[in-house]
């Protein structure tokens, strides 16, 4: 047999930060070491990943069959699935079938990330088979205003947490006057729990691309830019190489698939400041500022980077318009439920058995995706609480597992659904101590602008900080209680807004951890 | 007093050499910014009326043939002017 | 209480549709864009607030001004939220209360409750906001984290900043970019960390800080105090006056304690400042009550005699009786005066009708004959007018701003600060200076083009500029049509015309590369409003008229004159050059700039004085010390003016002062001059006196008494008793009469009286029957002296140029901290920043001369030579140096040249040839 | 005093030599600051405080501008950084899964607390509320080198290999 002339096996090994965080390239390396010692023709292709934590890294092999997954791999198991014969798809205790039919994957409804784990993030070929840049050559053909009412009707909202109306943000930037206009991605995913935006970064960066660029022809924007967290270093070289690819085959650049429309893409890496995930803050940062939080108005749309009309959106967002436009407003619209249209894209993450990343129309229970998709704690202990949203979301407590994932009900419920971050945490976790933690998060990452944030989070970090080591606590809640309701309707922005919902859900959900204290005397710590 | 006749009693003294050449010099600068003046000769002379007092005038008036000789075309004329007084 | 009296708490936004809304019950109609705090305000409504200002744009970091909005969401800051017709607010609500008294209690958890011995007592908003807010109580105990006992930076000689008293509302820090723009404050760190930080944390005079004020102006609180203030306690009565050092003419209230002057703050209500400031108006007032100042005449009988102290009858009587003495037996034009341009209009007016009335002869000039007289000769020959045409307010609306020798970010400031102000709202801006002036480039700022030409080629650099605009078809033809001479613009369009005024024919002359002069010819004349300041750049010069009048043509060939946002500018030196000219202090022109020889207005003031005036023009300064020195003038009046600095060719001037029989120094300070004087008559500074200044853009401010005359007598009234003593009678009781006389005599200030200043703050002239309330703009409809007229503008190049021995040319100018010959500004603690001239050389210029920075170099010129320490610098460009001449140790003025410029003998302080070099025995 | 003591003083030297390149590429970009003191931390490990005069020169802002925003943002360093960056995730996921006893861990392995450097230079350790790896939680980056799952076992092992790197 003379290797040359057969066809090599295409091994599939995510690139994903997360699974090169848990080995991905030792793998790879293991892999294209075994098989050079094998003497085995192998195509080795590093892709996104699918997002199922718990399995990575999980490797795939193009068989007859199709692909087939196995995973978590490690190592030292490459030779034992070679020996067992894993690139012809055989049977191994790793051995997890056709990834689609896993019931993880099943259950999702992957629009928006659909590519993820599948293709190379930086081939556009693999973008175009995959039906990439379709939207854009359907966009070239409309008018801004058709192209803005398809948004409109798709009742797609911002997925960054605001879940404000799209379509309408789209119109106002649309219609103000000016001859220069921006479209801003916000990159700076800085919420704990979250990671869709940094997946499709790495994973399918064309989406976005593409995305922004629909974006700027309907608006009417020549300049785009992607704030970009310096948290994400791997998202940066994919995004970067992308957009190189995206120019140099004439999908960015002066004449934008030959439509004689300009549209140039840059990306602009923050510095560490959580704060500039707010619009405003960001906007600040990219004109090469101190990233304060502006007031508003002038909305963004109107007056925003450099003092010009400005759509800003996050990943999720701009990669969503390509869906819209190539599976139709309509069809997009058909997910969900009330007025929240469309999927949402959750991120389970902490103390959970099967974290990842769950792709779901509106209207699933919050039980749903814990127990079913979650499989319940990773330690095997109760779930005790759960936060939603981010540092800044409430924590809510079984009680409300029965609560439908939708931006309404969640709003009743007191709590948000933010950008679609899920932390869990067993029976072991000491609440006032989380709520310490997000008034010290608050403290920390406040830009310093407006008093009840500023001053405001160390009061209350200091107030808790009482609490644990056992002080008067009564007197102590009422103040914190107290403060919490200032930040929340006083603080310029959500930051110090929000600060609130996670201290008062814990308080309100677990009082026990607050009064029960001065008994056990539990110590402080952190 | 007669400001006039108090102007003639002050003319007898002489002006030094030094003075002289200096005050020359400042006609000639006059001179050269009136040349584009369609009648520079009666230019500089107004603008010698309207600005300078009269002694500065009559020092012009004291300066001998060798340094007129030095003098502009402009300012030989000028001078001639004010000689006629 | 300073602040919520009058401040409206945000900008007001003008021209927009007025939208009617409901506060607190109350229907409010305010202009479309008022913030809700200012439609509030002007209602009546006071909302609490600590971050907003009127001078600030809306910030909405102290969230105590929240309000609420029927069918709104949330509290919003009603700083910055914009009116809205319909729109029903509340302003005092039970929640609103909580929230401020949360908000409130959270920044006195972190700030010390020494109130009592604060500097601030009684006069700080944050009290002032806790006791409208009324918190009871703090209940976030005492070990939290706290800015307390952090260091104070007291770098700053005038104000410290104490940043445990700090709430961090950015005023100063905003105040700094948006008002000064000098942006040297910022927040450093984030969060409860954020801080007030002056540069890179070096402190307030290590930083960018150009200590103008307006940080302080802006602080709320004791954090920005001004050390006087701290030192004596906060002041207890206030006049309100105006500012005796540039020609911007600064409104400023004296804060006194008794007769003490504690503090001198900026007055929001002044037209000319608009409430900013610099440092020397602002804080170097110290020299007023230096214990230098002389408090008693002095005389003597040779200058090589002590000083005796005399009375003023006495020192009066013996100044008559020598003048008197002197024209006895010289003539009655032996002696004559120097009015000063620092002195109140009426002062001025006065020291004219001395010389007119008393002493019978037209020898009295003022100190503009070496700034700003070719503005005068310029101004008044193309436009008919001797002043500026608008005023500083026009500069926010010009597109394209042209500043030709001029360096007002250090020389006029608080103009300077206006003018980045619009060029950071996006104005284009034309450099024309051999050096690199702040204005170059900096903070925010910089200047599209910079024509560095080389020292006396302004001419031919503009003339450049004006050929390419009448070539290139750039010329407004309609407005020349409506406007201008038709047959001096015909003569002059072809004059310019000529390929000898081509930007590329002079540049080798300029020294400016020809495409640069097209450009920035083509910018100026293709927008839509352009508009030329100039300074002492364009005057100083042999040619200083001519440039004048060659930017007056390109004003009017490109129709920039007459609407704001247009104009020529001239930025004038002192503080009341523009007034001094007005009232007549020129040896050829009366009050109002009428010629001597013009028959019906000599009448109207020899009627008036009882006297005849001559017909023929007087001696000029230099010509009176040339007379001097040629013994046919024996006797001066200096009122104000230190010619023994000042002057060009000082050996000269020095011999000409010694060859007097009678010198009589009027000033607050022995200074250079006084060596040489005979009688010294103590003057009384700006805080003594009453009175007019007349700023550059015509504006007549009223000088108000602040504290008593150290001497006794203020200037004017030593000027009438002179006169009364040469038995010309004058016995005015009051200065309003002074400005009723001029308002009499002169067309221009008919409208002009005490009574009218008291009640407008101050007005520009013309102020008569067609212009009842003054004029802003000039020009408008038609020039003053009906239609324009375009002067040809040859060319003539200065004869003073390098050579084999002298082969650099020197250039002089001002630095911010120091003013004129600093008679004033060296006796403040405005030293830090400026302690002594220097040389300001380019590096291949030092290297060639094996010069390094910080070394004694000799400067010598064909006139004289000096010392000064070279600064190595690359904002003077090669075969250019640069100083000041603020010290008299430096004896800068040494160098200067007899040359002087051909129309007005204004001297050409700005074209020195001279040779630099090392000093022997100089070490680095 | 515009210039006397401000920037006259930083116009006449010299620009840093490795600066000049960094300076000619950013100057002209719009809202140039971030990535310019991107490219000199890259340079150079941080920014250095004498080279501020010269960015805000070329960039057309002021010395107290560009120190506001060095100091605003954590990522940007003013003083040299140890030869290795830990950085440990802090955000709530990984607080679930274990990050006090990882961050207590690392602070008394290397003998300094979060934001520290350690005094012979080695090491720099941050604390980042998130880096996005909560699907591994407790999550971790050395030297840009992610690492998820992390056991205080496993933090020994990841600066040890990072040790031997070196």
């Amino acid at each position: 047999m003379n290797p040359a002339r057969e066809t090599p096996t295409v091994v599939y090994v995510p690139r994903d930060a997360a699974a090169l965080a848990v080995g991905a390239d030792a793998v790879a390396e293991a892999i294209r070491a075994e098989a050079a010692r094998r003497a085995l023709p192998l195509q080795l292709k590093r892709t996104g990943s699918r997002g199922l934590f718990w399995l990575e890294p999980l490797v795939e092999v193009a068989t007859p069959q199709g692909r087939i997954a196995y995973g978590p791999v490690q190592p030292e198991d490459v030779p034992g699935l070679f020996a067992a014969g894993f690139l012809a798809g055989a049977a191994h205790p790793l051995r997890l079938g056709v990834p689609a039919a896993l019931p993880y994957l099943q259950g999702q409804d992957r629009l928006l990330h659909a590519r993820l784990g599948v293709i190379e993030p930086d081939r556009v070929d693999d973008y175009l088979a995959t039906g990439g840049y379709r939207a854009l050559e359907q966009a070239l053909a409309l008018e801004p205003p058709e192209l803005v009412a398809q948004v409109q009707r798709s009742g797609l909202r911002g997925r960054g947490g605001a879940a404000f109306p799209a379509g309408i943000k789209w119109d106002t930037v649309r219609r103000a006057p000016g001859p220069t206009k921006y479209v801003v991605c916000n990159a700076d995913e800085g919420d704990s729990g979250t990671f869709a935006d940094r997946m499709v970064l790495e994973g399918d960066p064309f989406s976005l691309i593409e995305g922004m660029t629909i974006a700027a022809l309907a608006v009417g924007a020549t300049q785009g830019y992607v704030y970009l967290r310096v948290e994400y270093p791997h998202a940066y070289r994919t995004l970067t190489a992308a957009i190189e690819l995206a120019r140099a085959r004439g999908y960015l650049g002066p004449d934008v698939c030959g439509s004689g429309r300009a549209f140039e893409l840059e990306v602009r890496v923050g510095a560490g400041a959580y704060v500039c995930g707010e619009e405003t803050a960001l906007l600040e940062s990219l004109e090469g500022k101190r990233g304060l939080v502006r007031a508003k108005p002038p909305l963004p749309a109107l007056a925003g980077l450099f003092g010009r009309p400005t759509l800003v959106h996050n990943v999720l967002t701009l990669a969503t318009v390509p869906v819209i436009l190539a599976e139709g407003a309509e069809a997009y619209r058909d997910y969900g439920c009330g007025n929240s249209r469309g999927t949402l894209s959750l991120q389970l993450a902490g103390n959970v058995r099967r974290p990842g990343l769950v792709e779901k129309a509106f209207g699933m229970s919050l039980g749903e995706l814990l127990y079913d998709y979650g499989g319940g704690t990773a330690s095997g202990r109760p779930i005790r609480a759960v936060q939603v949203g981010g540092p800044l979301g409430a924590y809510l407590s079984p009680s409300h597992f029965d609560l439908p994932l939708d931006y309404e009900t969640f709003a009743a419920a007191g709590a948000m659904l933010g950008h679609g971050g899920i932390v869990v945490f067993d029976d072991t976790v000491d609440m006032a101590r989380m709520a310490r933690h997000a008034f010290a998060f608050c403290a920390d990452e406040s830009c310093g602008k407006c008093t009840p944030c500023r001053i405001g989070s160390v009061r209350g970090r200091e107030a808790l900080e009482r609490v644990l080591a056992g002080g008067p606590v009564e007197a102590e809640l009422a103040l914190v209680r107290e403060l919490a309701a200032t930040m929340r309707d006083a603080s310029l922005c959500a930051l110090g807004g929000m600060t609130a919902y996670p201290v008062l859900g814990a308080l309100e959900h677990f009082p026990e951890d607050f009064t029960a204290r001065a008994r056990s005397g539990r110590p402080v710590q952190g | 007093m007669n400001p006039a006749e108090d102007l003639r009693s002050e003319a007898v003294a002489v002006p030094s050499a030094a003075y002289r050449a200096r005050l020359l010099a400042m006609l000639e600068r006059v001179c050269a910014n009136c040349r584009a003046e369609p009648d520079p000769v009666a230019a500089v002379l107004e603008h010698l009326r309207r600005f300078w007092h009269p002694w500065l005038r009559q020092a012009l008036t004291a300066l001998d043939a060798q340094e007129r000789a030095q003098a502009s075309e402009t300012a030989r004329q000028v001078l001639e002017r004010l000689d006629a007084g | 209480m300073r602040l919520c009296d009058d401040d409206l708490g945000t900008p007001a936004r003008l021209g927009a549709a007025t939208v009617r809304l409901t506060i607190d019950g109350r229907t409010v109609e305010a202009p479309e864009g008022t913030s809700l705090l200012r439609a509030a305000a002007q209602a009546g409504i006071r909302i609490p607030r600590l971050c907003a200002s009127e001078r600030l744009e809306p910030f909405g970091s102290c969230r105590l001004c929240l309000v609420q909005i029927e069918g709104g969401r949330g509290y919003p800051a009603s700083c910055t939220t914009p009116v809205a017709e319909g729109m029903v607010v509340h302003t005092h609500t039970p929640r609103l209360t909580e929230l401020r008294r949360g908000v409130m209690e959270l920044y006195l958890s972190d700030h010390p409750l020494d109130c009592l011995t604060c500097s601030a007592n009684g006069d700080c908003e944050l009290q002032e906001m806790a006791a409208l807010v009324g918190v009871r109580r703090i209940r976030y105990p005492a070990g939290g984290q706290k800015h307390a006992g952090m260091p104070v930076d007291g770098s700053n000689p005038y104000f410290a900043f104490d940043a445990e008293k700090c709430i961090v509302c950015a005023r100063c820090v905003r105040a700094c970019d948006e008002i000064q723009g000098s942006f040297a404050l910022t927040v450093a760190g984030r969060g409860f960390a954020a801080a007030v930080t002056a540069g890179q944390g070096e402190g307030f005079l290590g930083s960018e800080c150009v200590s103008c004020g307006a940080c302080v102006q802006a602080c709320p609180t004791a954090a920005l105090m001004e050390k006087r203030v701290i030192e004596e306690g906060l002041p207890e009565r206030a006049v309100v006056t105006t500012c005796a050092y540039c020609g911007v003419g600064c409104s400023f209230r004296v804060e006194l304690k008794g007769e003490v002057p504690v503090r001198l703050v900026p007055d929001g209500r002044g037209r000319a400042n608009e409430g900013h400031s610099c440092v020397k108006g602002r804080f170097a007032f110290g020299y007023a009550t230096h214990p230098d100042r002389v408090r008693s005449p002095l005389v003597r009988g040779s200058i090589d005699e002590p000083w005796r102290e005399v009375g003023w009858d006495e020192a009066i009587a013996h100044v008559a009786a020598e003048f008197r003495r002197i024209q006895a037996r010289y003539g009655r034009e032996a002696i004559g005066a120097v009015a000063s341009s620092r002195c109140t209009n009426e002062e001025v007016y006065l020291v004219q009708k001395l010389v007119r009335a008393a002493f019978g002869n037209n020898n009295v000039d003022n100190c503009a004959r070496v700034c700003h007289s070719p503005t005068g000769y310029g101004l008044k020959r193309t436009f008919g007018e001797s002043a500026g045409t608008q005023d500083f307010a026009s500069v926010d609306h010009a597109d394209v701003i042209m500043v030709i020798g001029a360096n007002p970010t250090e020389a006029h400031p608080v103009f300077g600060a206006r003018l980045k102000r619009r060029l950071r709202q996006g104005a284009r801006l034309i450099v024309i200076d051999p050096r690199t002036t702040g204005l170059v480039h900096g903070p925010h700022v910089r200047a599209e083009y910079h024509l560095a030409l080389r020292p006396g080629t302004n001419v031919a650099l503009l003339n450049a500029m004006a050929h390419v605009i009448v070539t290139e078809g750039l010329v407004d033809e309609s407005f020349v049509a409506q406007r201008c001479e038709a047959d001096s613009f015909a003569r002059w369009r072809a004059f310019i015309a000529d390929p000898r005024h081509a930007p590329e024919a002079v540049e080798a002359e300029t020294g400016v590369a020809a495409e640069q002069v097209r450009a920035a010819a083509r910018c100026y004349a293709s927008a839509d409003n352009a508009a030329i300041y100039y300074g002492l750049g364009v005057t100083e010069h042999s040619q200083g008229a001519t440039t004048v009048m060659a930017i007056a043509n390109l004003a009017m060939a490109t129709g920039n004159i007459g609407r704001p946002g247009v104009g020529v500018n001239p930025l004038r030196g002192q503080n009341n050059v523009q007034g001094a000219c007005d009232m007549g202090a020129f040896p050829h022109e009366l009050p109002g700039y009428r010629h001597v020889s013009e028959p019906v207005a000599r009448a109207a003031f020899e009627a008036h004085w009882g006297v005849t005036i001559s017909p023929e023009p007087g001696l000029r300064l230099p010509h009176m010390l040339a007379e001097a020195r040629e013994g046919r003038f024996k006797g001066i009046y200096i009122q104000g003016e230190d010619l023994a600095q000042s002057e060009p060719d000082l050996e000269h001037v020095h011999a000409a002062l010694e060859a007097m029989e009678c010198v009589v120094v009027q000033d607050l300070f022995l200074n250079e001059t006084a060596r040489y004087a005979h009688v010294f008559l103590p003057g009384a500074s700006f805080l003594e006196k009453d009175g007019t200044f007349t700023n550059a853009e015509r504006r007549i401010s009223r000088v108000r008494r602040a504290i008593p005359p150290l001497a006794g007598l203020e200037d004017w009234e030593i000027t009438q008793r002179l006169a009364q003593a040469m038995e010309y009678p004058m016995a005015y009781s009051h200065l309003s009469e002074i400005m009723d006389e001029i308002a009499r005599l002169t067309p221009q200030f008919s409208g002009v009286s005490y009574t009218l200043l008291e009640r407008l703050g101050s007005v520009q002239w013309p102020c008569n029957e067609e212009a009842p309330h003054g004029t802003p703009l000039m020009h408008r409809e038609r020039f003053v002296r009906g239609e324009g007229s375009f002067v040809l503008t040859e060319y003539v190049p200065t004869s003073e140029r390098p050579d084999g021995r002298r082969e650099l040319l020197l250039t002089t100018g001002r630095v911010l901290a120091q003013y004129n010959v600093g008679t004033q500004t060296r006796r403040t603690a405005n030293g830090v920043w400026c302690s002594a001239d220097v040389l300001e050389i380019h590096p291949q210029d030092a290297e060639a001369r094996g010069i390094a920075e910080g070394d004694e170099v000799c400067i010598e010129s064909r006139m004289g030579q000096t010392r000064l320490r070279a600064k190595v610098s690359e904002r003077v460009r090669p075969g250019v140096v640069f100083t000041t001449f603020h010290f008299p140790a430096s004896k800068t003025n040494v160098l200067v040249t007899d040359g002087s410029d051909w129309a007005t003998n204004c001297p050409e302080y700005k074209v020195v040839a001279v040779r630099v070099e090392r000093a022997a025995g100089a070490s680095a | 005093m515009t210039g006397e003591r401000g920037s006259m003083e930083t116009r006449d030297r010299e620009v840093p030599s490795p600066l000049a390149p960094l300076l000619e590429a950013h100057r002209s970009r719009p809202g140039a600051l971030l990535p310019l003191l991107h490219a000199v931390q890259e340079a150079v490990g941080y920014v250095p405080p004498a080279w501020v005069p010269f960015i805000a020169e070329a960039l057309d802002l002021s010395r107290a501008e560009v120190h506001g925003v060095i100091r605003f943002y954590p990522h940007f360093r003013q003083t040299p950084p140890g030869a290795h960056r830990l950085v440990l995730c802090r955000g709530e996921s990984c607080l679930a899964r274990g990050a006090e006893e990882l961050i207590a861990q690392a602070e008394r392995l290397l003998g300094v607390f979060l934001g520290g450097d350690t005094p012979d230079g080695r090491f720099s350790l941050e604390g980042v509320y998130c880096l996005g790896l909560c699907g591994c939680s407790p999550a971790a980056m050395l030297d840009g080198q992610v690492q998820g799952r992390l056991t205080p076992r496993g933090l020994e092992a990841f600066l040890a290999a990072a040790q031997e790197r070196s």
